[in-house]
């Protein structure tokens, strides 16, 4: 199995997880090829998670923009509110087989927590969640529906308190425990074979797209937009469309108070090649190579790394990426709530913001596709509290 | 010739484990720093292995995570550690090891990075999070500019993978006692056993070092009953730095691990 | 068109009401028979509300009970949150046909006004919501969604200042709006012909169960379990099994603090006939025929009425109310998101506890379908408030 | 013979419009009620509607839903109210028309509440929220124990409709002047006219009251243009209750309405 996107990716982590990402490899790779486990997870994708999301045209902010026709995929309706679940749908699952017991895992929102959370009382594991001081501050009642689910969460209190420090907490605990303990990441980063792993279970985004945009619409799309935080929903969305060449690729970013501010987590923008928490990529990173705080109003999108495989794509130009800021996915988040009745995630509004602003300069006969990434109900009090409404 | 390696061997012959002392540099700032890592040397360390601190430590537990982050609070960058690696170098003999992460040597560049190591006076260089297999260009670095890049093995490395360390590794290899991060009190002592074991059938020569989890007397001593060349005491010296004990004290601290290094 | 279920329904409004009822009535006894119609609601079920919902065989509770398979029927994955879409999209659609481009319609929890607000916006079409001020204060979030989507939020002062008088403001608005605005009402009961028609919206649910447990098992349940507020879900579910005579079903009311309290909404269980709001049906009075106010901790049970057809299939014993208490219902919440990994709405886990009560009596080769109504995410704040977690 | 058609062929020959004035039963309090009643019909109602409270009046505006809260918190009850409509009949001849929702008489059960009301000596009926084709039963009762069940007819109700109303109704049609509920100030003039005129060419004889809106001597004025024969005056005189106004006042408030009742 290929290591690397070109030169990202790779494995820099301590010597004692070697053994366990080596193992996890070989699991995997058996897995993938085991028809009775393809089988069981579209079972529990379908009857547990409610796969497939629709695929739906959205006619009044195609209206709205009054150029390429905007369809929207409707993650926002899988099981736990968040196209998470595919991934830890699929991880567990493999942990399980892999007779690992134990889950932990990281969250910067709490909504990859909550999933995991989820899939261990479904397959009756433990469930040990890292999560940020700050963060679980601000996500009270994601830190419930965990310990609710019966999982335990463990505040971290190292570095910025944020996502980035909940995952070194996770390996942290992953390297101690590495024997009894399935270490389950939540993007599309991290060592290897996490970036090309949690990819392939994403791809059942863009594989569904491909399927139900060409029993609308008898073709494929022009564009495809997701917002990128990891960039697992991204991933799982333009993967199986790479073969296509006229099929373009939109990554919105979280662009903060701006691309040129010192607040954003725009790593693929503003970003330069680095090392982080296992995977070579694009990183917001200082003169000296130590790892910036990343800000985004998305409690997903603030990490200031990203997967390999967008560093690569990136690189080579098949997508491309930009950066949206809190002000315009607020507006998105707002927009779409009224105009299609569709509270999406702020982290989604980051696409939705990118998605129309292309749209606009589209054709009536070309197509726009946006990953709806998640359903919006974790933010309200964040968007309550800016007193956007009355 | 490694003067790191020349450290293990003559320890060795002495029928004694090399102490390998570890700080953060920097700590509790960075006049005192120096005034610490002497005062290890004067209390008998054979190696001084010197922590360039990083905003994401991951090998690291909450004793040398928290250095960190008072190293970099006061200012401490990686040319700065050169700095201070200079500094020592001039008032000691002793092999010098740098530790630090792969991100900021890779920012650096690797090459340019390893070139001001030696330029400083550095002898070694540990790198927790680049494994063997990502390590390459790094070590062709090392090798080109004579220092040593030090691999470590832990109790879950498999046979093959460790004799390719062993046959990677130049100075010493550093045998992790146990799985998990630094710091804590308990070291693993029948799995150091296993370890030395397994490592001197592959080749007696090579100097092994432990750590992880070393941090008493007591826990030196368990590890000298497993052969192990050295030892490796991190979070207990680093406390005391970031409790900004006096260096007399940390001194009397390194003399009693010293002590407890020979037999008697 | 039939306006009563034995003795019980009818049409007990305003004489003011009457010409819309039978407007209504006419307009969609029409849309009914019209195959555009049929197709487009379907269409929005189906790309906008995300259904067909899933029929989850629930592993971990059947092995819990040791007796029948449980099923889930997953009503808790459609778009809202909740049932309350099936309804809410199929009247939204009649009214934009009539003409009327004015939703008005009543809220407790906030289910039934965030789903009418939702399909308002899709539709481009204005929605007010009528909500008693004690529901406004324990569902400030609820409020927030439905103002985002664009919808007018009117406090209700009045009364109990809880849901049965909202549906009272409500009736007022439309007693003097009724040519241009089109009163959506949130569940099974009202006047004549809305327990009718909203029982044919939410059917759906029950049709889904059909098919889809034919496929998983090939045959029928032989029980159906849903929770009874107004009894729209309950409805929907039991409904399209009516002809099947060896389909049980279990209405799932709250019994509060208990059948013997004062505190509770068991309409059926403890209620007598009477007529409110429109219909003639069981009724929770004083001895004057002054109606009660309800209790439960699921904000969407606490309704003094119930639907006129849930009325009549208790009398003729083709359908059997047991009443669940607060208590079981916030245990059963607990154990379905630590077991399964889904946090159920509190008005769902009330059918869960009593499906889970009779599953246990039932043997192995027996069938048990329980409707989960809605997702719990909007009950966090109460659970969390009454600290059964830490 | 209906006492209460009568009334308002008395007035009809007079050739100045009955007056219907509405107050709820027990508000201010239950004593109170009494002697507001009784200033209304001193000051020249013709005819005395009295609400029987009920916890949800879906059909009243804000302050007849108030004066239902007040009643009910004062302990009003059907029979209590029958017992106050006993007491009034011992003290005026005039008409006195009972308004209550359904339920409490359902629950009564209507035969039963229907000769309650005969023997309490209440002339007449209104259940705003049992519409026509829901009333049959009740009718019937009240036919048979000779007491006018009011049909009530609005701007929307259709001309085939509006004839079954005039048939089926008793005592008079009450024509309810706009759409919404009771209470505000504003009755539709042009609406009104249309409906006396339609209900006119259908039965000229049927006594006609417009309701709804109606508060002020201009209402009352404005009404008498389109030729109906009485009007209600409802939450006007109910809000002056609610704000425990002398009987005194209530009675100089009735006059004003009567006055205006009478052409000049
Ligand atoms: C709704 C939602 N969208 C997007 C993201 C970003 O993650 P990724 O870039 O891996 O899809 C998150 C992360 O928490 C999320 O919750
Ligand atoms: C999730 C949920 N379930 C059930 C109900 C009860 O309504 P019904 O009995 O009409 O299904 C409600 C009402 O708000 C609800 O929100």
């Amino acid at each position: 199995m290929n290591t690397r996107f070109g030169e990202y990716g790779g494995q820099y982590v301590p010597e004692v997880l070697v053994p366990a990402l080596q193992e996890l490899e070989r699991s995997y790779e058996q897995a993938k090829r085991d028809p009775a486990f393809t089988k069981e997870l579209e079972s529990y994708n379908r009857h547990y998670g409610g796969r497939e999301t629709p695929l739906y045209f959205a006619r009044r902010i195609t209206e709205m923009c009054g150029g390429a026709r905007i369809y929207l995929k409707r993650e926002d309706l899988c099981h736990g509110g968040a196209h998470k679940f595919n991934n830890v749908m699929g991880q567990a699952l493999l942990a399980k087989r892999m007779g690992k017991n134990r889950l932990i895992a990281e969250t910067g929102a709490g909504q990859h927590g909550t999933a995991t959370a989820m899939a261990a009382a479904v397959l009756g594991m433990s469930a040990e969640i890292y999560m940020g001081e700050k963060d679980m501050a601000r996500q009270r009642m994601n830190v419930f529906r965990m310990r609710l689910m019966g999982a335990k969460v463990h505040e971290v209190r190292s570095g910025s308190r944020l996502l980035k420090d909940a995952i070194n907490e996770a390996m942290r605990d992953w390297a101690g425990s590495v024997e009894s303990t399935y270490y389950l990441l939540g993007t599309a980063a991290g060592a290897h074979p996490y970036p090309t792993m949690v990819r392939d279970f994403q791809s059942v985004i863009g594989r569904e797209i491909r399927q139900q945009l060409l029993e609308a619409e008898g073709r494929l799309p022009d564009l495809l937009v997701a917002c990128v935080g990891g960039g697992s929903n991204a991933i799982g969305t333009f993967h199986p469309f790479l073969e296509y060449e006229g099929v373009r690729m939109l990554g919105a970013e979280a662009a903060g108070d701006g691309l040129q501010t010192e607040r954003h987590s725009a790593t693929l923008s503003c970003g330069e090649v680095g090392v982080l928490q296992g995977c070579k990529s694009y990183l917001l990173q200082d003169e000296h190579g130590m790892v910036k705080e990343a800000h985004s109003l998305a409690p997903g999108l603030d990490y200031p790394g990203v997967g390999p495989e967008h560093s690569f794509l990136k690189d080579i130009g098949r997508a491309e990426y930009v950066g949206v800021t809190d002000s315009q996915a607020l507006e998105a988040f707002v927009m779409l709530s009224r105009t299609e009745g569709i509270i999406p995630a702020l982290e989604s509004a980051h696409a939705v913001h990118a998605g129309m602003r292309e749209a606009e300069k589209m054709d009536g006969d070309e197509i726009v596709v946006i990953t709806v990434s998640g359903r919006g109900d974790k933010d309200l009090e964040t968007v309550f509290d800016m007193g956007v409404i009355e | 010739m490694s003067r790191l390696r020349d450290a293990f061997l003559r320890s060795r012959r002495e029928k004694r484990m090399a102490l390998v002392c570890y700080l953060m540099a920097g700590v509790p700032s960075p006049r005192s720093f120096i005034d610490h890592a002497m005062a290890c040397l004067e209390g008998g360390a054979d190696v001084l292995e010197i922590g360039i601190p990083f905003s994401d430590p991951v090998a690291d537990g909450p004793v040398i995570q928290e250095a960190s982050v008072v190293a970099l609070r006061n200012g401490v960058t990686p040319p700065k550690v050169l700095d201070m690696v200079r500094e020592l170098r001039e008032r000691t003999d002793r092999p010098l090891v740098l530790m630090g992460y792969y991100n900021p040597i890779f920012r650096m560049g690797e090459e340019e990075f390893v070139k001001a190591c030696v330029r400083s006076g550095a002898d070694g260089l540990i790198v927790p999070d680049l494994p063997l297999h990502e390590g390459g260009s790094l070590r062709l670095a090392c090798e080109r500019n004579g220092i040593d890049l030090v691999q470590l093995s832990t109790p879950l490395t498999p046979e093959a993978r460790h004799r390719a360390l062993m046959n990677a590794t130049s100075g010493f290899l550093y045998l992790v006692t146990r799985t998990g991060v630094t710091g804590g009190g308990s070291a693993d002592g029948n799995g150091l056993f296993r370890m030395v074991e397994r490592s001197r059938k592959n080749d007696s020569e090579l100097p092994l070092a432990a750590g992880f989890g070393i941090s008493s007397p007591e826990h030196v001593k368990a590890a000298r009953e497993t052969g192990v060349d050295g030892v490796i005491v991190g979070s207990a010296l680093v406390s005391l730095t970031l409790l900004e004990t006096s260096p007399q004290e940390v001194m009397t601290a390194v003399r009693e691990l010293a002590k407890a290094c020979a037999p008697g």
